[in-house]
This record gives structure tokens, C-alpha cells and sequence, in this order.
């Protein structure tokens, strides 16, 4: 064990020991993580870390686990641990960091992103929605979509448009805005599936403070591709068992009702359960990769083939159960706290895997990537990169 | 091999002159809005719209004129079914104009016929919309009383009147039920495609009127003609979803340009587009076979379902997919073109259970 | 019958009893036919035709056929008759018409064309064979590719850039080209199956007479193209029965031979006897919309579609066949007269069928036709448009 | 479901420099132009790249050390093959080194296995090349005298030894035949891939060396190996067309810009490239599960052949196509890379032989 990860060995017990689990409320046990330096490891101290090394964090949260405290809030505050925090450390002032970063590992404070808009979905640089300047705060206006958990969040991430004077991507600024305040109003924005995993967020006449400013003043372009990369770092492997998720669901039910069989679909099924293996092990090979700190340029194209596959055997799915397959479980409006793929009938499951090739990043601009920036062919012409803003035709 | 007669593949000005106006009718009284709501509020009975197209002809269509029909033939009601693809409206044009009428007239029972035409009655042929071909029935009489259960059927949400296969003995017999009657549950229930809901009926000890002979050929000619029709909604639900994306592509802008100028998306346009014109052949085929009587109509039905019902659930992916987020929402039409067409590939036999029914008619068999 | 159709028959009457075919020299008949305006009756009188209709060359042709009579030549001289001669009327001089039409359809003369090039191919107008004038004459220096019958030829169709300076559209001039010439040499070009269907054909110093130009200086993009569209004339309907062509050897083969079915393999067979036939229907349903004088704007993309399929099924051939799909009829390499696709082992149909999707404008090229044409998309993006041809990256 | 062990997927450093030292003697040794040569003037003999590469230890990496081999394992044996797809040489690497070598080992017939891992000797296992598993033998034994044709064999051609399977009985035994021998005649036929060429074989009361046990388990030993290697040799082949076609997408020009620069031909790049990256993941598996013996060999092997061998025949399809006219030159040499996708589609058992028995090796039976 290095020195470092004996240091975080014992400052972890240390926590551990003052903050006992079982006695203590996880907001409170995550606040004293934070404080301890725990919290980001590879952060600087005084802002949740000790600028370590990354790669240290998993054992902290082992350790932590192994004594029964709590886990990291990457389940509901996801956008504020993996993106909103690291974006405060490489372009936020030190008040920034102190004013969001522990409240946001506690717990105390939920994140939403206020990025995409009806006009920039794939063209996120095409935002709209205006900023404008007044003394020592900004007057924002414009609407925001497909921002989940706006409902439930206390703080935002916003990227908008100071200046459409100037071509698109150096006309953005960034910036944290409280969304307990008068001119935000988020409704759910209802999915083809019947559910509302989102909101629609519109914004009248919202004030936020200069202080609140991440980064310059039409940087917002660099600061929100930093979190975005931070958002991707996430993906990629661990070793699941074959049959995990979906392919289990449709071949457990192949294997275990003779009825549903047909030999005419034997060769469909068959095909769908190689390509669920291979896709297993393209994950595992990729985890291999990482580990030995040489991520592939695979990982890029993997989210284009977990989509296809998903999108083809639901589809499969419900060509398999026939009669079930017409019929549907749910269509009252609800908003779900999470996706489960699996809780739900064949029919929602065909429906929500529509959505794996449009969010994050459909599946035309996943392509566009791995073409330009894995493969190296020459980028897609563009008639509106050095034009202003508002002459660019929308 | 049969050998093929020169089947007339193209529109009549007279078929023109029906879809104009049934689309007409269609775009008026059936909004995507009207259409989206029966997924929170199914409809009780049937649409009101189906009164104003059986107005101007449309249920009367398949039914002789000597029992108060239109006399057309499957040509007609196809135009119609590509409409009712184009639109989709939650009406029981398929399930009782189409398949109902062509069982209840080869079955003999043509005193039922007229309400029909009119549009005062609605029928149902009581097998789960998932069939192809007669299943063992699940339904027994016993002393001229009716029970068991049929789940998934099309079209019995707002029928009066059932039409019921049952086991008598070693052939299966047709039983006409009133749905009113003592005994007769029909239970709505959720479904993928809510603009044809399907129902759960449940016989204890009901009323059937038997009518004569062995149900088996009856029931074919509902489900052949029935396969053959539904290539052409499945044609329409597949025009719409072209149409209707192509524009979105002309006029949405991302990076400065539409997002039809990038060539990847040109290209999936012109393969989709080949896609649906191959289509048409397919469906328009299957039409003329069954107003023909034609002995290849079995081949058609089939030829037509294993393609168009592919293609109609591709486009409507596509239609999804090159919408983007937009096409993700429950605002946008996109996903009712999706759930139908969805549901109708499983519709009276998947594409792969036509196929391999095809093998058996063309003389390839699996093995 | 019409007047004129009711001319046409007696003239064509008047032919074969001045002609009897029983003892007339095939090329003499057609010569003669040639000279009483029946060979291309919609021609001008006095260049092979009557002025009259394009549909009433059938009604003439079976006539002929009837009392055994020679077809016309398209087969062998396709070009000259198919493209050349059309575009002669469209564009040539009297003095050209005289000195080729009759030639061409009578088979005196062999046509080939000399369009494409090693770096033009789906780009056609960036041909670089240069036509430097000298006093009469031109003089040509370049390489054209992909000739079909160059070997057998007599003149050739020939489009060479007679101006680098303008835009490559613009720089471009037609001509009648003497095969029997020093300076051109003609070798066969080797293809995947062995086989040499094709030829290059290389002009060291060709002195063309400036009278045997086409059209005007810079006019050749223009007269080339008439050329081109009457290459597509040809294709379209014809109501073939189900199972003609390669559909029929294949599931000929499915059928007749029980050893080789596999149940896993069935669904597949049935997928492209469905393509196979609606392909079939498809094909037919164009040929009633053309006798009802509608062309449908479906014939661009069929191309397409029967080019996937062909590929797609000789590849299942291949499978089917399995251990006799390893084995090859013949690599030797030979120069055939015509493609029978039918006539040779699965092997051969599939390397074959490789070129569907490449001959006569790629399947990437025909779904920007349609694309564009047809379904009114934007054109790509042409950084060469206006750009000097000289100044092109090639 | 058995458990899977986390097997290791990727490429050791040692492995790497394997395939430098193949990758580099090939790109000395077998050009384009001599593989292609075969095609008009079929090998007498084997072709002398094989003696430079046994050379370097090629036939020997699956012969053990005890019996003079390398002692390596089917990891670096999936290397080689990678390279040998890569190349298309016309080598018996697979026919012999791999699968006549496991054959021969897991029979016991050790004695041989010296000669070939010298590269002096050359074995063909007599089975038609597209054989899955073991078939019915059609060669008989009368008084250890052989008699029978076996038709379509890989590696024959220029093998002297061959691995006869033969009736005895119920059971089926193999016997050792030396090609020299008298009654011996092997008659190499044109083949769709000429770079492996196929011969058929005719026995009339030939000598062979019967050996001991039943043939059953030696060889589906060779053909499982055989087909987990043959989709290293396939990755290879798509690699080889996709990073040739990329390359040529980038210089090539049409309409004045790069033909990569038009975003259908991009994204189809992107596809290519992600099915690929699968194939690798694939192929390593059914190595690395090879090499360790690991129980889940066979589903390995037929996923591997499943996915692998569509991949492969996708690539070379995409590099001709993408090509253009060149590609379908015989000049070029895409159409090499063609031909030995699509006869490795076929070789061992097609994909959806492969799939048929995965059905059963994972509890999914077809009906």
C-alpha cells in the first residue's frame, strides 16, 4: 500500500471513528466527509479533498461501506457530485467552491443542468436563451428542456447567451442559479413512454448574482464542454455476468415459457444474444483497458452499439410475446424517480430504448464523433461558425 | 407457382376521389390531440368520428348491396386503410368493416350485415389480434350457453355485437353474441396501440346464436383479407411517418443548416423512400388479389405483411429517431405512428409467422 | 389504329417485301430499314426516322420480328444506338448525322464511350483527358477507364477538357472519336471475377477532326449528360414472373435440393423470396404507371433496391450452398460478351453482384439523386463549383 | 449459465512483439501481387512464406515443448492469425499448425507433431472445409486398406500428411495417410478463396495408420479451436478493409473534397469501426478461452464464428463498395480480402450454423 493510500486508510478511520455510522445522519456523515477531505480526494484541500491521486476515491467509499456509512449521492445529486463539482474546481473562484461544493456533496443542495433548449439539442452552442447584464447581477430569459430532476432541485447549471453579437460558441456564459426563486417555473414534459422523467424549465426575468458567474464572461462554451467530458468519464465497464439486464429478460423468457418459442425467430434470438455477449465483452475489455490506464478509443462508439441493441431486442421482444406484446402496463403521467428498464412490460421498454439513441447525444452526432475524432475524417462543413449569433439561420 | 395475372397496382380516379374525401373527413374530425387523448381517457363505445365515416360510406364498403352495402371491393376499403394509416384514428374500420363483415358475409349471416353498412352496429371478431390463423377456440357451449374467455381482441371495446369461435365437438362453430347480454363481459384493457384498444371477454353461460357450417373458412377469409387490408393502413402509417419527418428535416436547423442537408440522413431518406415506394407495390398488390378473389391472395397477404409491416415500423422509428428529442415527447404525433405501427406488426401474425406460412404456399418448406 | 401507326405498318410492309429477310443480309436489312425512316422512327426524315411517335418503333420491330426479320442491334452496339445516335439529332450536324447514323444502327460501325476516368468516376466532370486544339484538329492525351467494347469498337463517344481555367463544368468538349487509330491503345481491365468486361484505353497524341466535334467548345457537360439520360431511358418495368432471375436459381435450389435447407436458415430464404417478389411487383407497378404516361419518381430509387437485393441474396447463396459455395467455376481471365449472371456458380453471381452498386452511378450517388431530386432535400455541399478547374484538389 | 471467469482481452506485450515479427516478415514476404498470384497459377507445394514463417515459430506455437514445439497457447496462435488475415498469404497456419496440430495432439499421435512444428511436415485434416462438427465419415476401412473421396479440403493441397476419419464400426476412427503414398490421389479444385485453396481427396485402398480411441473428441478439439481461431483471422481481415478503406476515403477526391468528408460514407465508418471493435472483444474471448480450456469454449467459439464472420464479410463488402470501381478491379487487391471473408463465412460451420448450436450449448432450443 502506497503512502498515500495509508494516509487515506487512516484519515478515513479516523472519520469514521468521530462520526460513527450508525449514529450519525448521512447528511451530517457526508458534511464531516467533506471536511475531512474525503469527499473529492483528488480535489484541493479545503474543498472536499487532499490532491491525491483519483484512483484513491473507490477505496474511501469501500471503507466507508465496509464500516456502514453512507454512499455518495451520485444517485440523486449525479449532476452536482460528477458535474457541477469538478466544473467549480477548474473555473469557479475559491467563494464559489465554498458557497456549493459542500452542500452538494452532502446532499443539502440537489443540481439540475440548464443546458439544452427546443432549438439546441445536437447544436448546444445554438442556445437562445439571453442573459443580460444589470450592475451586479444578470436578467436571464429563455426556456430550458429535457433538464431532469428540475422539480426536486435547489441549485442549476445554466449556460446562456451574454452576447449575439459574436459567433455562437463565444457569445455563452456560465453560471449557478437557485431555483427557489420568482420566474422559474418547471413543468414535466410528458415522454412517449407516458411517463415524465423530465421537465420543461422556463425562465421570466430570473436574477442572478455577478458572484454566481462560473468562468468569463463568454467563456461559458469551455466551461460547459468541462463538464460535459466530465459527464462521459462515467461510462464504460465493469465486468457484468452474461444474461445481465434486458438479453436476460427476453431469453429467460424464451427458456422458461416453450409456448412463446417459434423456430422461425430462433435465428433473431440467437443473433440477439451474441450481440449481447459481445457487447459484454467489449465492455469488460474496455474496464481492462482503463485499468491499465489506457482507455480505448472504443468507448466513444460503444454508446451507439449498447443503443442499437437495446432498440432491436425490445423490438424483438415484442414480436416474441405476441398477444403480450399489445398490450401495456401503465400510461398514467408519473414521474419516476429513476429508470428502470427492467421493472416495466415490453412495451415500455421498446418505447424508453427509443430514447437511447437521442439522449447524451444521439446516435447521428456519436457517429459524427468517432468519424472525426477517433478516425480521423475531416469535419462536417459549417456555414455558421463564423457568423454572428443572431444572423445564423435558426 | 401460380401464374399471376396482371394485377392493376395503381390508384383509379374513383379511389382517388375516396381518399380525398375520407382524408378530408379524417383531418377534421381527428386531430392528433383527439387521437393522443384516448391514451388517458379510452373511449367508451366508439369513436364519434366512426359515425361520420360510416356516413360517407365507409362501413358499408365490403357489404353486398343486395344486404345494404356499398358493393365496393378490397381496392376501396385498402384506400381507406391507408387513410386510417395516415390519420390514425381510433375507429373499428379493420376490425368490424373489414374482418367482422367478411366473416359474418362468408359465414352466411347476412341479416346482421345492414346495421353494419349503416353504422349502427360494430362487430368483432372475438380472437386475440395477435392470431394469423384460427386458434383452438377457448370458448364451449353447453345446451346453446356460452363460456370461456377470449383475451386481446381487437375492436370489442364499443362492439355490440361478437363473433364467437367455438369448440363444438371436433369442428369449431361461429357464435353470434350480443354484447349486452347476460353473461358477457368485455373488459378494456390497456394496450400498446390505445387507438385500437383491445378487451378481455369473458363468457359465462351466455346467449350465442349458432350459425351453420364449419367456422374454420369464414375465419380465414376475415384474417386473409384482414392481413391483406392491413398492409395498407401499415402503408399509410408509413407514408405519414416519411412525409411528416422529411418536412421536419427541411425546416429544423442545427449548426446552421437543416438537418436535411447532411448527407447521412439524405441517404436513410432515399433508402426509406425506396422502402415505402416497395411497399405500395406489396400493399396495392394484396388489395387487388382480395377484390379479385384472387387464388394467389394467400401469397399476396403474406408477401405484403412480412414487408409492410417492416417497413411501417421502421419509418416510424425514423420518424422518432430524426426528430430528436421533439419525437421523444408525448406532444408530438410521433408516437402514436410508432404504437400503431408497432401493434400492427404483431397484428394478425408477425412478419416471421407470414413467412413461414409463405414456405408452405410457395413450396419451400424449413426443412 | 392511328393514321400514323397505320403508315408505319405499311411502310415497314413495303420494306420487307423490297427486303424479304429470308435472303437479306442481316446488316443490309438494317441498312434498308435504316434508309426508310424505321429505325429510329422518331427521328428526322432523311437521318433514319419519319418524324412520328418514339412509341411506334415497337409496333415496326415486331413487324420485323414477325417475318423474321433482324432485331435492332442495342445488344451489341448499344451505345451507338442507345446514346450516340440520340444525341447526334440532339446536338450533331447534319454533315455528323450522315456520316454515323446509318453506320450505327445498320452495326456497320461499333460505338464505345469514353466518360469515365480513374479520378472522375461518380465526379464525371472532373474528366482530365485534355483536347488541346491544333489548327482542325485536336489533339487528346489521357486515360479513360471502365469502357465496355472498346476492343471491338470502331468510334467512340469521347469527353475531354478542352479549358482548365473555368470550372470543371465549363472546361469540358464532346467529340466522334476514330477507334482505329494510332494512339489509342485498348487493354482489358481485369475485375474481381476473373473476367475482363471492361477495358482501359489510353489516347497518347489522338488527332480528332474538329468537324467530328459534338456540340459547342465547353459544351461537353451539357451533351454528355443528354447522353447519360438516355442511358436511363432503359430501365424500368417489364412484368417478369415471380421468380425470374436469380430468385428462381435460388430457390430452385431450396426447393429441388433437400440436403441443402436449414431450418435456421429459412427465415432468411423467405426474406428474399418476399424482396425478390416485391421488387417483382414493384417493377411492374412502375411499367403501368409509365403506359399510363406517368413515370413515377420510384425509378430513381429502384436501382437501388435491386441492387441491395442482389447482393444481399447471392450472399445468402453462397451460405446455402455451403461447402459447394467454396468452391469457383472458372478464374481464367476471359472476355465475355454479355453478363449472364445465371450462367455461372454462386461464386461468380456474388463477386458479380458487387458491381450492381457501382456500375452506372454508385448507390451512394443514386440516394443523393433521390435525395435531392426526388424528395427536394438540400444538395451537398460543392466547394468546387466555381472553383478553376486546374485549382481542383483531386 | 456457466460462470465466467474474467478472462484477459487484451494484447500482452509479448503477444505485440509476435506480431511485429509476423506483420513484418509478411509485409517482406507476401505481397499483395503473390498473394494474388494464386489465383491464376495455384500453388505446387506450399507457398515458401510458410517456411520463413514456421521459421520464426509459427508451426510450432501449439505443438508442446516435449514434443519439440513452442509450447505456446491458442493466444499467440490468434496473433498469427490475426496477421494472417491481415495478409491473406496463402499459408496452412490454420489447416495445419492449428487444426491438424490439436487434432494429432489431443489423438496422441505425438510423433508427427515434431515434423510439423519444424514446418517440414504439413497436415490436412480430411474434412470438407465447411464441416462444423465431425459428419458421417464417407471413407471406409477393409483390411487397413482405406477406400472413399472426402471433397472440399482445406490445406490439402500441398499437405503431406493427412488425418483421415474413418467408419469402423459405430464408431469413427482416424488413420494417418501419407499423401506420397500409393491409392493416394488429392486433386486441388478452383475455390472461391485461392488463397486457401480446397482439394478433394480419393482413396482406392490406401495405406493409413489407424490410431487408437475414438476420433470424436480430437476432432471437434481441432474444429472448436479451429473456429475460436478463425474469428482472430477474421478481426483481421476487417481490419485490414477498414483501415485501407479509411485510408483511401481520406486521399480520395470527388467533387473536390475527400470522399470521407461526406457524412453518409462517415457514419458508416462509425458503424464499421464499433463492429470491429466488437469483433475484437469477440475474437479474444474465444482465444484467451482456448488457451485456458475453459469449459465455455464452445459458446465462445460460436459467438466468436457468429459475430466475427459477419463483421468480416461486412468490411470487405463496405471496402469494395467504398472503393468504387478500383475495388472491383483485380489489380487491387480488396477483392483477396473478399473472397477469404466470405469462404471464412462458410468455413467451420456459417454463422447461423453456429447460432443453431449455441441455441442448444446455452439452453435456448428452437422450439
Amino acid at each position: 500500500m502506497s503512502d498515500d493510500a495509508q494516509l487515506v486508510r487512516e484519515r478515513t478511520e479516523t472519520l469514521l471513528r468521530a462520526h460513527p455510522p450508525q449514529s450519525t445522519e448521512d447528511g451530517d456523515f457526508l458534511a464531516a466527509q467533506y471536511d475531512a477531505g474525503l469527499a473529492w480526494v483528488h480535489f484541493p484541500e479545503g474543498f472536499g479533498g487532499l490532491g491525491l491521486g483519483r484512483d484513491l476515491q473507490s477505496q474511501i467509499q469501500a471503507q466507508i461501506a465496509e464500516a456502514g456509512g453512507p454512499a455518495a449521492l451520485a444517485g440523486i445529486n449525479g449532476i452536482g457530485i460528477g458535474m457541477a463539482a469538478p466544473t467549480l474546481i477548474a473555473f469557479g473562484t475559491d467563494g464559489q467552491r465554498r458557497r456549493y461544493l459542500r452542500d452538494i456533496w452532502s446532499g443539502a443542495r440537489i443540481c439540475c443542468q440548464l443546458f439544452s433548449e427546443p432549438g439546441a439539442g445536437s447544436d448546444l452552442a445554438a442556445v437562445a436563451t439571453r442573459a443580460v447584464r444589470d450592475g451586479d447581477e444578470w436578467v436571464v430569459n429563455g426556456q430550458k428542456v429535457w433538464t431532469s430532476g428540475a422539480h426536486k432541485a435547489d441549485i442549476a447549471i445554466l449556460v446562456a447567451r451574454t452576447d449575439v453579437d459574436v459567433p455562437k460558441h463565444a457569445g455563452l456564459t456560465y453560471f449557478m442559479v437557485d431555483m427557489h426563486q420568482p420566474g422559474i417555473e418547471v413543468r414535466p414534459l410528458r415522454q412517449i413512454t407516458g411517463e415524465a422523467e423530465f421537465n420543461e424549465v422556463f425562465l421570466t426575468d430570473v436574477r442572478v448574482p455577478d458572484a454566481d458567474r462560473v468562468g468569463d464572461i463568454g467563456q461559458g462554451w469551455k466551461v460547459a464542454n468541462a463538464t460535459l467530458n466530465n459527464e462521459r468519464v462515467a461510462i464504460g465497464g465493469g465486468a457484468r455476468q452474461r444474461e445481465t439486464g434486458m438479453i436476460g429478460i427476453v431469453a429467460g423468457a424464451w427458456r422458461d415459457d416453450p409456448a412463446l418459442r417459434r423456430p422461425e425467430m430462433h435465428d433473431e434470438m440467437m443473433r440477439l444474444w451474441v450481440e449481447a455477449e459481445v457487447l459484454r465483452l467489449a465492455g469488460m475489455r474496455l474496464g481492462q483497458q482503463l485499468a491499465k490506464g489506457a482507455p480505448g478509443p472504443e468507448s466513444a462508439a460503444m454508446k451507439l452499439g449498447f443503443a442499437r441493441h437495446a432498440q432491436t431486442l425490445s423490438g424483438f421482444e415484442i414480436e416474441l410475446q405476441g398477444e403480450e406484446g399489445l398490450r401495456f402496463d401503465e400510461w398514467a403521467m408519473k414521474r419516476p424517480d429513476h429508470v428502470d428498464f427492467n421493472g416495466r412490460g415490453p412495451g415500455y421498454r421498446y418505447l424508453r430504448a427509443k430514447g437511447n439513441s437521442i439522449e447524451g447525444g444521439t446516435s447521428e452526432i456519436m457517429r459524427n464523433v468517432v468519424a472525426e475524432r477517433v478516425l480521423g475524417l475531416p469535419p462536417e462543413h459549417r456555414v455558421d461558425k463564423d457568423m454572428p449569433f443572431k444572423e445564423m439561420p435558426r | 407457382m401460380t401464374a399471376q395475372p396482371t394485377a392493376d397496382l395503381l390508384y383509379t380516379p374513383d379511389e382517388e376521389d375516396l381518399r380525398r374525401s375520407v382524408r378530408k373527413l379524417l383531418s377534421q374530425k381527428a386531430t392528433p390531440e383527439a387521437n393522443a387523448a384516448v391514451y388517458d381517457q379510452p373511449l367508451e363505445g366508439v369513436a364519434p368520428v366512426w359515425g361520420e365515416l360510416a356516413g360517407v360510406g365507409l362501413a358499408a364498403l365490403l357489404v353486398p348491396e343486395e344486404h345494404g352495402g356499398a358493393g365496393a371491393t378490397a381496392r376501396e376499403a385498402a384506400i381507406a386503410a391507408e387513410e386510417l394509416g395516415r390519420n390514425v384514428a381510433p375507429t373499428p374500420f379493420l376490425t368490424s368493416a373489414v374482418i367482422a363483415t367478411t366473416v359474418l358475409a362468408h359465414a352466411g349471416a347476412t341479416d346482421r350485415l345492414e346495421a353494419l353498412a349503416a353504422g349502427e352496429s360494430v362487430a368483432a371478431l372475438a380472437l386475440p389480434f395477435s392470431a394469423r390463423t384460427l386458434p383452438a377456440p377457448s370458448v364451449t357451449a353447453d345446451g346453446g350457453r356460452l363460456s370461456g374467455r377470449i383475451t386481446s381482441v381487437a375492436g370489442a371495446p364499443g362492439a355490440d355485437l361478437l363473433i364467437v369461435p367455438v369448440v363444438d365437438g371436433a369442428t369449431t362453430r361461429l357464435h353470434l353474441v350480443d354484447v349486452g347480454s347476460e353473461g358477457v363481459t368485455v373488459t378494456p384493457v390497456l394496450s400498446l396501440d390505445m387507438t385500437r384498444q383491445l378487451a378481455d371477454i369473458e363468457l359465462t353461460g351466455a346467449a350465442g346464436e349458432a350459425l351453420e357450417g364449419d367456422a374454420s373458412a369464414a375465419v380465414e377469409a376475415g384474417l386473409l383479407t384482414g392481413a391483406a387490408l392491413l398492409a395498407s393502413e401499415q402503408l399509410g402509417v408509413a407514408e405519414w411517418c416519411l412525409e411528416t419527418t422529411l418536412d421536419y428535416a427541411k425546416t429544423r436547423h442545427q449548426f446552421g443548416r437543416p438537418i436535411g442537408s447532411y448527407q447521412a440522413l439524405k441517404h436513410r431518406f432515399a433508402d426509406l423512400f425506396l422502402d415505402v415506394s416497395l411497399a405500395r407495390a406489396a400493399a396495392r398488390y394484396a388489395a387487388d388479389c382480395a377484390a379479385r378473389g384472387d387464388a394467389d391472395l394467400a401469397v399476396a397477404a403474406s408477401v405484403a405483411q412480412s414487408f409492410c409491416s417492416a417497413v411501417s415500423v421502421k419509418a416510424a422509428e425514423e420518424c422518432v429517431q430524426l426528430h430528436g428529442g421533439i419525437g421523444m415527447t408525448w406532444e408530438y404525433p410521433a408516437h402514436l405512428y410508432l404504437k400503431r405501427a408497432k401493434a400492427d406488426q404483431v397484428a394478425l401474425g408477425t412478419g416471421a409467422a407470414h413467412r413461414a406460412a409463405l414456405g408452405g404456399l410457395v413450396g419451400l418448406p424449413p426443412a
